[in-house]
């Protein structure tokens, strides 16, 4: 990707306009989604939703789409860290 | 014999970790201090280069890899024998508080000192009224935490009589190393004497025989932290408190109070409405510590102490 | 093989090195809010019912909007970068201002909204909060802290923009030379992520 | 020699530029990667022996029990500041700061670092974090008194100096995330060309490791301490237990930073050991790539070990059997190294100067810090250890004896590079030699008398602990005679020293290529690269 070398990403307004686009629909969507009970599983589809919308910033806004190979695989590590180190606490919390 | 089943799984754990551990290192500083002999400039001066030998290293991947496995598996069967209480064991109520320990029976007994009879598991149920405490008897290897609003456990079987340290392990203010314990293996005659003359005295106690202001103070620890000769240690002293002019602060505004009985009362059941000047808000409250008919005896004890 | 910066180069040119500064500082805000997210998921796990009664006091309207605002204005963030590399600098400026003003909406908002809360006597500490269960006391205290933090990294990105309006008026940032903008606009977008979970985790999980 | 004496006027480098600024401002605004080592060599050292006054304070007042020479108020103000500079102003920041700074761009071939200013800002941010965490000791109510690890609920409710103090910890990791954030990127876009991920040499791969370890450990601490502060001021509650908040999870938090810390402190000083070795033997290193992964493996595993530290806090018994499992596996990746090490000196050609003293110093100690972490790490006998003079002595074995003497290490093996200079090889070894046995003489008997049940942070203590511990204070004199040679020494040989000429070792990394001390913006033309580091034919 030689454009991102010179800083160069050159996306053009509607794609940004569409991802906003989706991104007040999924908005919309969960908070609609609340008013159904879901019970435990309710934080997940919200979580879910907040996912899906971070991934939508990150993808397009955010421009990891033209980013390198280096960009994509270390933004990995950091949601790998807070997982893991999430799970190890909740390790703790489970089964006290 | 040692004085707990605990003292003898930590000791074969630990002996069989430091049997190892020795001999990696005694071989490892010995390889290494030989090379530098063997292989000095002086008598070897050209050096070979090897770059790796892929046996060797899988060689020391494999054997240190099933070495801490094993050392992994024998703490965590030693853990879970020290974790898995028998059913048949007496339970007894450790508080930690700023700076002591309390004990308390199933029939309860109050006590500073844990009594226990021998060859009769114990199961210690663990808290704190305020910060983090840690209760650790070396003897018995054992130690868990005291920590407030939570309640931990330790369990132990004495197989020994004798007098045992018992320690405060994780740090609690100023007078951390000082809170210091007792536990009092005995045998079991002498256990149930004790135990009975205390259970039995007990119930009647409150009407006849009270305890004297002064041990009242002693026995609820407030003398972990007041004096009553005028010396200042970590809280004010009581002498001559009654009475007197206190600067406190109140919500964050300083005033001028006078120690009278609502105050003093107000200072033990809610120590931090009204914080000396000159001391810190560290004094726990004493409620469910102290019962409000124990409160006055202090009071009047307080009252005499000119 | 990625390609490394030849050092005979001049290498304050590298953009895909300042970026990667940028990324790697943004990893540190995520774990910084990362901790946060920690505490929640345990004291929510602990207290389900007290989160509950407590996320029911939140306006959700008011939170609805505020992600709407944050929202577009990540899209005028991405505009302003795109309008400066077609090379229409006036455009670009006026989306950047328009994401300032959007911003301050949004702080604007959280004002009203945290003013309602601590007139309800909903504040740390306060006598009406110790009153209410101790996972009430633990959703407000996350609830100011996380929210309040973020309303901070708010406050700072205005700022940042406003150097960077600057910067693209006298020509500092240019259209061969936006990668300033760009980090900034990275900034923004990610407090916009934290934003993007934070709405459902206090506002909407009932 | 003789040719060397008379270049005695000789170009000193980066030591006479003065990038137009003079005097004082010339380094305090420098943006020139070396003059920051510089900076923040001279800065750790004072912090330093700070550190050490205090930890010497502490030891006699444990010559015997009772109140010795201070009150208990003051001994726990002590360790806890002791605690406080050691690791936040100068074990962790040290090598990667000091020796990384000056070391890093010269090794893979570049001018400077990737963001100069971003260099000296958080050289800034360490000064800063320094005099506040100072300022914590003056004002307010007193020094703080809660150990290095601010354990809620006492560091909420004691009514010493804490917020200032963690306030400090705060700007010490910001400046330590953006030096880590530095050096990847250094790491990843300024490497000469032909500088392959395994053509550069095993202290910068060390350094890449920590430095993502930096960033991603750092921000939960920052986070946390902040937590402290607001709790103090705004009583939120999140961690006192009378408003529903769990002390435990504050503990959890501390060491998802403070383990995978310790990472942060010995992998560089791995690094350090691994440049050296093969000099002094003059052949190459055993297993570059084995080496190399192990930094990464050490730190990886090392993110999720944390809970090793709360084994009688109260976490439950499942968890506590899978942290005791993952701390074991750590072993292994630093296994790899002793043994490669170790190897790496087979059929040398060895000459056994400072350098090499202290690294062989080094890695005994370091297997015995080590060793006993293990020991720590057993869930059977962690309970009784936990909490004891065993843990001082394990953490001073991996910490002193490891990070540190890798790092006096270092200072001697880089010193000619550093100053042009060489130094007193006679005193250094003598130096040596009052730091070895002092060190041993003053931590070796901790780990008996804890294991006796002596528990730490003890003002006073049985009369039954006395002996052990009176021998241990003796140590500690013997040490400070050493340390105090050490850095005479040094200081001596940076002005009155033999001119060492560009490499008086046989070096084979970059670095040695250039002239010492070396010139601004270091290689009058990049190298490029056809072979790996450590090339002895
Ligand atoms: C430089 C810092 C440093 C380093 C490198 C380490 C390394 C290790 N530490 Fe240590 N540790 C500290 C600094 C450090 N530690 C500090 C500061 C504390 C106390 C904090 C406080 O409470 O104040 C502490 C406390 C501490 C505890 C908590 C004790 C307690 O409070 O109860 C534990 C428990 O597991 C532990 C374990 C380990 C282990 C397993 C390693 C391993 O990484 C060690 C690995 C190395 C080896 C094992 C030796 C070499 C390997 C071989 C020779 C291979 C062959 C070996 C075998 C086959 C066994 N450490
Ligand atoms: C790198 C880390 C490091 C280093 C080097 C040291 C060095 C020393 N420490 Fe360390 N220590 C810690 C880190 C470190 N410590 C930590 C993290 C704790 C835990 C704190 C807590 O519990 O919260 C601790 C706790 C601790 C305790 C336990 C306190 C307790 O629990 O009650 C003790 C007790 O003896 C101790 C002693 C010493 C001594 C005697 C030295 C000696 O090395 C000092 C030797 C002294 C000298 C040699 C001084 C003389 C020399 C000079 C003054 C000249 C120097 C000049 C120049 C540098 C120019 N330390
Ligand atoms: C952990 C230490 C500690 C313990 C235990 C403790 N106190 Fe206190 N106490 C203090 C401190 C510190 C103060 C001063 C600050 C304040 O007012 O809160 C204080 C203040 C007081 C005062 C007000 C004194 C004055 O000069 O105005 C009284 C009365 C008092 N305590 C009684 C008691 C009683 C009775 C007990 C035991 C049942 C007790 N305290 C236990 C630390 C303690
Ligand atoms: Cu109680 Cu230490
Ligand atoms: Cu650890």
């Amino acid at each position: 990707m030689e454009k991102s070398n010179t800083g160069h990403t050159a996306a053009g307004f509607k794609t940004y306009i569409i991802t906003w686009i989706a991104l007040v629909m999924l908005t919309a969507l969960t908070i609609a989604v609340t008013k159904f009970e879901f019970g435990a599983a309710s934080i997940l589809v919200a979580l879910a939703i907040a996912s899906v919308k971070s991934g939508l910033i990150l993808y397009f806004f955010m421009h990891l789409r033209y980013e390198n190979w280096f960009f994509k695989l270390a933004f990995l590590l950091p949601i790998l860290v807070f997982a893991l180190s999430i799970w190890f606490t909740f390790l703790d919390v489970w089964y006290r | 014999m040692l004085s707990t089943n605990s003292t003898a799984a930590f000791n074969n754990v630990f002996l069989f970790l430091l049997v190892i551990s020795v001999v990696l290192l005694v071989s490892i500083t010995f390889t290494m201090i030989y090379f530098v002999f063997k292989y000095n400039r002086k008598k070897n001066p050209i050096p070979v280069n090897i770059e790796s030998h892929l046996l060797l290293e899988i060689t020391w991947i494999v054997i240190p890899t099933a070495l801490v496995l094993a050392m992994f598996y024998y703490g965590w069967s030693g853990f879970t024998a020290m974790r898995t209480v028998p059913p048949d064991a007496m339970t007894v109520k450790a508080t930690g508080r700023l700076w002591s320990w309390q004990f308390e029976y199933e029939n309860g007994i109050k006590s500073g000192e844990l009594k226990v009879p021998r060859g009769k598991p114990v199961k210690l149920l663990i808290t704190s009224q305020d910060v983090l405490h840690s209760l650790f008897i070396p003897a018995f290897r054992i130690k868990e935490d005291a920590v407030p609003g939570r309640e931990t456990f330790l369990w132990f079987l004495p197989e020994k009589e004798g007098e045992y340290d018992l320690f405060c392990s994780e740090y609690c203010g100023v007078q951390h190393s000082s809170m210091i314990s007792k536990v009092i293996v005995t045998n079991e005659d002498d256990f149930q004497a004790w135990y009975s003359a205390e259970g039995r005295k007990e119930p009647g106690a409150k009407a006849d025989e009270k305890l004297s202001g002064y041990a009242l103070l002693e026995d609820k620890g407030c003398l972990d932290c007041h004096s009553v000769d005028g010396t200042i240690e970590v809280g004010p002293s009581f002498k001559g408190l009654f009475n007197r002019k206190v600067q406190v602060t109140s919500s964050g505004k300083e005033r001028e109070l006078v120690a009278d009985e609502t105050y003093i009362k107000n200072s033990i059941l809610h120590p931090d409405a009204d914080v000396v000047k000159g001391f810190d808000d560290i004094m726990p409250s004493q409620e469910g510590n102290v019962t409000n008919e124990e409160v006055d005896v202090i009071i009047g004890y307080l009252k005499e102490l000119k | 093989m990625e390609d490394t910066l030849n050092n005979t180069a001049e290498h304050h040119r590298d953009y895909t090195g300042a970026k990667m500064g940028m990324w790697l500082f943004l990893f540190t805000e995520m774990l910084l809010f990362g901790g946060m997210f920690i505490l929640y998921a345990v004291y929510r796990f602990e207290y389900p019912a007290d989160f509950h009664t407590a996320a029911k006091e939140l306006d959700t309207t008011l939170g609805a909007v505020n992600t709407l605002i944050l929202l577009t204005s990540s899209l005028t963030m991405a505009l302003s970068i795109a309008a400066l590399q077609k090379n229409r600098k006036r455009l670009s400026l006026v989306f950047q201002v328009v994401t300032m003003l959007l911003g301050a909406a949004f702080l604007g908002n959280k004002y009203v909204e945290w003013g309602a809360k601590i007139h309800h006597g909903i504040y740390p500490n306060s006598g009406h909060l110790l009153s209410l269960g101790k996972g009430q006391i633990l959703f407000y205290g996350l609830y100011f802290i996380m929210t309040g933090l973020h309303g901070l990294h708010v406050l700072i990105g205005i700022g940042v923009f406003l150097f960077m309006f600057y910067f693209t008026k006298s020509g500092t940032v240019a259209e061969d030379n936006s990668v300033k903008l760009e980090n900034a606009g990275l900034y923004w977008h990610l407090v916009d992520i934290i934003w993007v979970f934070l709405f459902p985790l206090f506002y909407l999980i009932t | 020699m003789k040719e060397d004496r008379e270049n005695r006027k000789a170009d000193r480098g980066f030591w006479i530029y003065e990038g137009g600024k003079t005097g004082l401002f010339s380094w305090i605004f420098t943006t020139d990667h070396k003059r920051i080592g510089i900076l923040y060599l001279t800065s750790l050292a004072v912090f330093f022996a700070a550190g050490v006054t205090f930890g010497i304070l502490m030891r006699l007042e444990l010559i015997s029990p009772g109140k010795t020479i201070m009150s208990a108020s003051t001994y726990n103000s002590i360790f806890t500041v002791h605690g406080v500079i050691m690791i936040f102003l100068f074990i962790i920041p040290g090598i990667p700061v000091s020796l990384g700074n000056f070391l890093l761009p010269l090794q893979i071939g570049a001018r400077d670092v990737a963001f100069p200013r971003i260099n000296l800002l958080s050289w800034w941010l360490y000064i800063a974090g320094g005099i506040i965490a100072l300022l914590s000791l003056f004002t307010g109510t007193g020094p703080p008194d809660t150990g290095w690890t601010f354990y809620a609920p006492y560091s909420i409710r004691t009514g010493t100096n804490v917020s200032l103090a963690v306030f400090a910890a705060f700007v010490l990791g910001f400046s330590s995330i953006l030096t880590g954030m530095n050096f990847i990127t250094t790491i990843h876009r300024l490497r000469a060309p032909g500088m392959t991920w395994f053509r550069i040499p095993l202290f910068v791969w060390t350094l890449y490791a920590t430095a993502w370890v930096q960033i991603l450990a750092t921000p939960i601490l920052a986070i946390t301490l902040l937590l402290i502060i607001l709790e103090r001021f705004f009583g939120m509650g999140l961690f006192d237990p009378a408003k529903g908040g769990d002390p435990v999870l504050y503990q959890h938090l501390f060491w998802i930073y403070s383990h995978p810390a310790v990472y942060i402190m010995i992998v560089p000083a791995m690094g350090v050991v691994t440049e050296i070795i093969p000099v002094f033997a003059r052949r190459t290193v055993f297993g570059y790539k084995a080496i190399a992964f192990s930094s990464i493996g050490i730190a990886a595993v090392g993110f999720f070990v944390w809970g090793h530290h709360m084994f009688t806090s109260g976490i439950s018994d499942t968890s506590k059997v899978i942290f005791s499992l993952l701390t074991f596996l750590v072993a292994i990746p630093s296994g790899i190294k002793v043994f490669n090490w170790v190897a790496s000196l087979y059929k040398g050609s060895i000459k056994v100067d400072t350098p090499l003293l202290y690294v062989i110093s080094f890695i005994f100690l370091f297997c015995i810090g080590g060793l006993t972490g293990l020991i720590n790490g057993t869930l059977a006998t962690n309970i009784h250890i936990h909490g004891t003079h065993f843990i001082v002595a394990h953490f001073h074995y991996v910490m002193f004896g490891g990070t540190a003497f890798a790092f006096f290490a270092g200072i001697h093996y880089w010193f000619p590079k550093i100053f042009g200079r060489m130094y007193s090889e006679a005193r250094a070894k003598l130096a040596w030699l009052f730091l070895f046995i002092g060190f041993n003489v003053l931590y070796f008997p901790m780990f008996i008398v804890g294991w006796q049940g002596m528990p730490r942070r003890y003002y006073d203590y049985l009369p039954e602990f006395h002996n052990l511990n009176f021998i241990s204070t003796t140590g500690s004199w013997i040490l400070a005679v050493g340390l105090i040679l050490l850095f005479a020494n040094l200081i001596r040989s940076v002005r009155k020293g033999e001119i060492a000429g560009s490499n008086p070792w046989k070096g084979t990394t970059l670095e040695w290529t250039v002239p010492s001390p070396p010139p601004v913006e270091n290689f009058e033309e990049i190298p490029t690269v056809t072979h790996g580091p450590y090339k002895y034919e």
